[in-house]
């Protein structure tokens, strides 16, 4: 039975992996990633590892998301002062 | 055929570096990167997996009363956990910082400014 | 307790200056981490004289075999040592170097470096693969954030973005590796693995070697893992350069041989055709890219991979005299790289520029620098008595015996080519000479803020003493013996294994010194000094209409700058690597 | 190359890399049933070390020097994140004043659940570091969850009630003094012998771990934070 679960868990964590890939859109690709944490975390529970599912369900599910949220919030804004700015260098050149 | 459970994580790394050799977009690579490196952990625990055993960790249970799984390769996957997320954090940096100075986040576009700066290397 | 020391002390040195740097001025910062370095030359220094009786094995907490229980082994045989000394005598030219710039962020620079040289010190001392692994990230994680210390440069984050991917993705392929060799033998210390392993030579060893093997090729800068190389170096700060160039590269190749020498050495895997393959295309692809750049630090960049490239078939020999002669080739290049590019960034930080176009002729006043460029060139270009030359002559030797004809044109190939373009760059930029480019807009910026109206003594003498100490390695006396006997205790895996694991430590056999000058050698490296000016005159006479040819324009563009492509040419090099190691 | 190339490129490469697997993969211990001669001997030597957490045991004790190697990484991420993402000449902090006050715009019973989770998930965190070596959890797990517990009064009150909370300077000396501490006390601790040491080192450094992931990845996710709600170009010279 033990194994079932395994490869139960197994087939779930790849599904996951794959759907964080081909996410194109980095902002819902954030949520799937959380998705796949907690997929992992899951396997390593039923791989008898407590330790590294609590580790990788804090990191992987918390913080890493939390991570490339505030990354892209930051890179949207600053994209736009970017091309704003090199828009209005274009003006004072042209 | 039992060995047929490790061509997951064979799976998770190929796809992993497939997404970053096939992005538009530099931060969606940098967290393919993170999904490859996670195949690593998923290797580690397979490898270290016992059937019937459980965790070593002996607060309830008498030492040596029930076959464990591997701690060491637990450690091991504990430490590469870290150190995923810590690189994955550093490249997330850097990509803020390239939107910031190229207004873009596309490889491709990336290229044609790079390429077009450096002509001193014709 | 010396060698725990040795990664402990720069590491807790770091610790403590990121914590007290804020309070701390800017004297005091500079002097405590060159305080450290020196500490920690002066360690390496006592542990490689302790070394000459037999390799230093220590068992961090008391876990050693002995007591049955696993443990981490720290083991200093010459070799290790020596790389070790390296690492910190170039951390300390570095430090001197940039004595007076990043004034911005706090001691952050100061602590970054100290905790690199402690990385890498750990790197090549550690005797446990998963302990190698993680301070093989440590190391990539460091050296992206030196990288990138100058966020405000367009170019510098999106080269260290660039190497960011490319070395974790070689950690994750190491790894890998790592998982295969554990599910095999289910141990971690490398002799004890090459116990384990023994001569089986079934699809699992062979792949988990690949893997492994393929991390390190990854640092060591090989075809085509190379792409990140000169991104990398063209924008990161001078004083990291020259540990890039002068060691970092240098110690993927010596992972490799420690890989093989400790775990594959009883015959279970022919690793020599594959390894020398890709050494010869490295070689050859760095060369030809060298000659062809115009900005310096990417020019300098893609001679170190060429180097590093004859230093993996000096490697791929797998020979204890050929190794002897890559480790004098490894401390030759250190220090004549290191003064080049300590060279290349006192013109930056003069002139605001690295282009070479732009600095024609303007360098005629620096009365220091021109002649560490001159040195440096001679030195690439293999003139004896240059450590490059000494090495280059026991590798071509080796090659001889073995009968790889190949080896001694492309060593020639190698040392014309890139000593070639230096010594052109010495004639353009130092001489005058050629005619004056037409353009040349460089957007580069000086480190130190603003462009210095004259180099203080702590950026020049740095590059001058390590570029001679480089021209006058083969006047050493004993140094060819010295080499010999380390290469002795690398290649005797026996004693190696009773010395770790049995803590039977006894002297370094002396087998017979390798001949380094021998006298065909000498007529051989004064043909290559000859072909390297003949290439830098060819190089300014023809100024703007160089050689673009169809060759060459297809490489250029392969080095393009897209992660996405690196990646490709990762997993590609990966393929090719594992197809030349199975295919019998 | 063109996207089409890089494409097949990677095809390619993948294909020798899953050659090479398929071929090396069946030689593999069939999975359950392998042989653990080094994880036998990490079990039998915690338990002589009398830590129920053989994971820790391995971590802080018999394999202490990869701890030290990572919590080295940690520190350099810290230190990394400084300096990456610092404001450099081109830019300001906004000041503390225009920031936007009152919570966040997301519905009450979201900030409700924060507001209590809060003080509860801070009390695991501490109960998941201090009880590291005896069940499982430890220095890591109890640091990654006190740091992105702190975030919670992000989510139940604001940024600025968060900045006042975690002053930064105070957590970068504590994380960096914590990982001075723990490198020399690993160290020191690999000096002892075995018996010397007994099982009083797995618990402090259980702990000093605990500190500086949890100062490392809040020093983190503050320097995220500033750049993404904080810092912005100067509009007065167009660059």
């Amino acid at each position: 039975m033990a194994d079932a679960l395994v490869v139960a868990a197994l087939l779930l964590t790849a599904g996951a992996a794959t759907g964080v890939v081909l996410t194109r859109d980095p902002g819902r690709q954030a949520i799937v990633l959380s998705g796949y944490g907690l997929a992992l975390g899951v396997l390593f529970v039923v791989l008898q590892a407590p330790d590294v599912a609590m580790s990788q369900i804090g990191v992987g599910t918390v913080v890493l998301p939390l991570l490339v949220v505030l990354a892209l919030r930051a890179a949207r804004t600053a994209g736009k002062a970017a091309r704003k700015r090199a828009a209005a260098r274009e003006e004072d050149g042209a | 055929m039992s060995w047929a459970v490790y061509l997951v994580p064979l799976w998770i790394l190929l796809v992993g570096v497939y997404g970053v050799a096939t992005t538009r977009d530099l931060v969606h690579a940098i967290v393919c990167v993170s999904v490859a490196q996670s195949s690593t952990y998923v290797l580690l625990l397979l490898v270290g997996y016992r059937k019937g055993g459980t965790a070593p960790v002996f607060s309830d249970i008498a030492p040596g009363s029930r076959p464990v799984t591997d701690p060491v390769v637990q450690a091991m996957a504990l430490t590469d956990i870290v150190v995923g997320a810590t690189i994955t954090a550093m490249l997330l940096a850097l990509a803020v910082q390239v939107a910031k100075r190229r207004g873009t986040l596309d490889p491709g576009e990336l290229r044609s400014l790079e390429s077009a700066a450096t002509d001193g290397h014709r | 307790m010396i060698l725990p020391t040795v990664i402990g002390l720069p590491c807790g040195a770091a610790a403590l200056l990121a914590a007290a740097g804020r309070l701390l001025p800017r004297r005091v910062v500079d002097a405590f981490a060159a305080a450290v370095v020196l500490a920690l030359c002066g360690l390496l220094g006592a542990v490689l004289v302790r070394t000459t009786g037999g390799p230093l094995t220590e068992w961090p907490g008391g876990w050693s075999p002995r007591t049955g229980a696993p443990g981490i082994a720290l083991v200093a045989d010459p070799f290790a040592a020596g790389l070790a000394l390296t690492i910190a005598v170039l951390a300390l030219a570095s430090l001197v170097y940039s004595w007076r710039f990043f004034t911005e962020v706090h001691a952050a620079f100061h602590a970054l470096l100290l905790l690199f040289t402690g990385a890498m010190c750990g790197f090549v001392l550690t005797g446990d693969l998963f302990d190698q692994f993680v301070f093989y990230e440590l190391m990539s994680v460091i050296a992206v954030v030196l990288t990138g210390y100058l966020p405000e440069e367009p170019k510098t984050v999106h080269g260290a973005l660039n190497f960011g991917v490319v070395a974790s993705l070689g950690g994750t392929l190491t790894l890998t590796g790592i998982g295969l060799l554990y599910a095999r033998t289910g141990e971690l210390n490398l002799l004890v693995l090459g116990d384990h392993v023994g001569t089986s030579r079934d699809a699992l060893t062979t792949a988990g070697f690949v893997l492994v093997a393929t991390g390190f090729l990854v640092k060591a800068a090989a075809v085509p893992f190379h792409f990140w190389l000169a991104d990398a170096h063209a924008v990161a700060p001078t004083p990291v350069c020259v540990l890039f160039s002068g060691v970092m590269v240098e110690l993927g190749v010596y992972a490799i041989a420690r890989l093989y020498w400790t775990v594959f050495a009883h015959g279970a895997i022919a690793a020599g055709r594959s390894l020398a393959v890709l050494g010869a295309l490295t070689a050859l692809l760095g060369a030809v890219m060298c000659v062809t750049q115009r900005h310096i630090k990417r020019l300098l960049a893609y001679s170190t991979i060429s180097h590093a490239g004859l230093l993996l078939v000096g490697v791929a020999l797998l020979d204890g005299h050929a190794l002897a002669g890559a480790a004098c080739y490894l401390l030759g290049h250190a220090g004549a790289k290191a003064g080049l590019f300590l060279a290349a960034g006192t013109l930056l930080n003069r002139f605001g520029s690295v282009d070479e176009d732009t600095l024609h002729g303007r360098g005629r006043g620096l009365r220091v620098t021109a002649p560490v460029f001159l040195i440096g060139g001679l030195g690439l270009a293999g003139l004896p008595p240059s450590g490059l030359w000494a090495g280059k002559a026991v590798i071509e030797h080796a090659a001889g015996e073995r009968g790889w004809w190949w080896v001694t044109p492309l060593a020639l190939a190698v040392s014309a080519l890139t000593g070639g373009a230096v010594l052109r760059v010495w004639l353009h930029v130092f001489r005058g000479a050629g005619r004056p480019a037409a353009h040349g807009a460089s957007d580069e910026k000086a480190e130190t803020g603003r462009e210095l109206p004259r180099t203080p003594w702590t950026m020049t003498v740095p590059a001058l003493v390590l570029a001679a100490a480089g021209l006058l390695l083969g006047l050493l006396p004993g140094l060819a013996r010295a080499l010999t006997a380390g290469a002795a205790v690398f290649t005797d895996t026996a004693a190696l294994h009773a010395a770790v694991l049995g803590g039977v430590r006894e002297p370094a056999p002396h087998p017979a010194a390798t001949p380094f000058a021998s006298p065909d050698g000498l007529a051989l490296a004064f043909a290559g000094v000859a072909l390297a000016a003949f290439v830098a005159w060819t190089g300014l006479r023809r100024g703007e209409g160089r050689v673009t040819g169809r060759l060459v324009r297809p490489l250029h563009l392969a080095h393009s700058g897209h992660a996405g492509d690196y990646a490709a040419w990762l997993a590609a090099g990966t393929a090719v690597f594992a197809a030349l190691q199975l295919w019998r | 190359m063109t996207p089409r190339a890089r494409t097949a490129v990677f095809f390619a490469g993948a294909a020798g890399i899953a050659v090479l697997l398929l071929l090396a993969l069946p030689g593999m211990p069939s999975f359950g049933l392998g042989a653990h001669p080094y994880g036998a001997r990490a079990v039998r030597a915690g338990t002589d070390q009398d830590t129920p957490n053989i994971i820790a045991s391995v971590n802080f004790d018999q394999r202490a020097l990869d701890t030290v190697g990572e919590e080295l990484i940690l520190f350099a991420a810290a230190l990394g994140a400084v300096v990456l993402l610092r404001a450099v000449r081109d830019e300001r902090l906004r000041a503390g004043g225009d920031l936007r006050h009152g919570p966040a715009d997301v519905f009450d019973a979201l900030r409700l659940t924060g507001a209590l989770l809060l003080p509860v998930t801070l009390v695991v965190g501490a109960y998941v570091v201090a009880n590291g070596y005896s069940s499982p959890g430890g220095g890591f797990q109890g640091g990654v969850v006190l740091a992105s517990a702190l975030h919670l009064v992000y989510l139940a009150g604001d940024y600025p009630a968060l900045k006042r909370l975690r002053p930064i300077p105070p957590f970068e000396v504590a994380e960096s003094s914590a990982a001075a501490l723990f490198v020399v006390s690993a160290l020191a601790a690999g000096a002892l012998t075995a018996t010397e040491r007994g099982a009083r080192t797995v618990p402090w450094l259980n702990a000093v771990v605990g500190v500086e992931v949890a100062c490392g990845f809040v020093i983190v996710l503050a320097r995220f934070f500033e750049q993404a709600l904080e810092i912005r170009p100067r509009r007065k010279e167009a660059r």
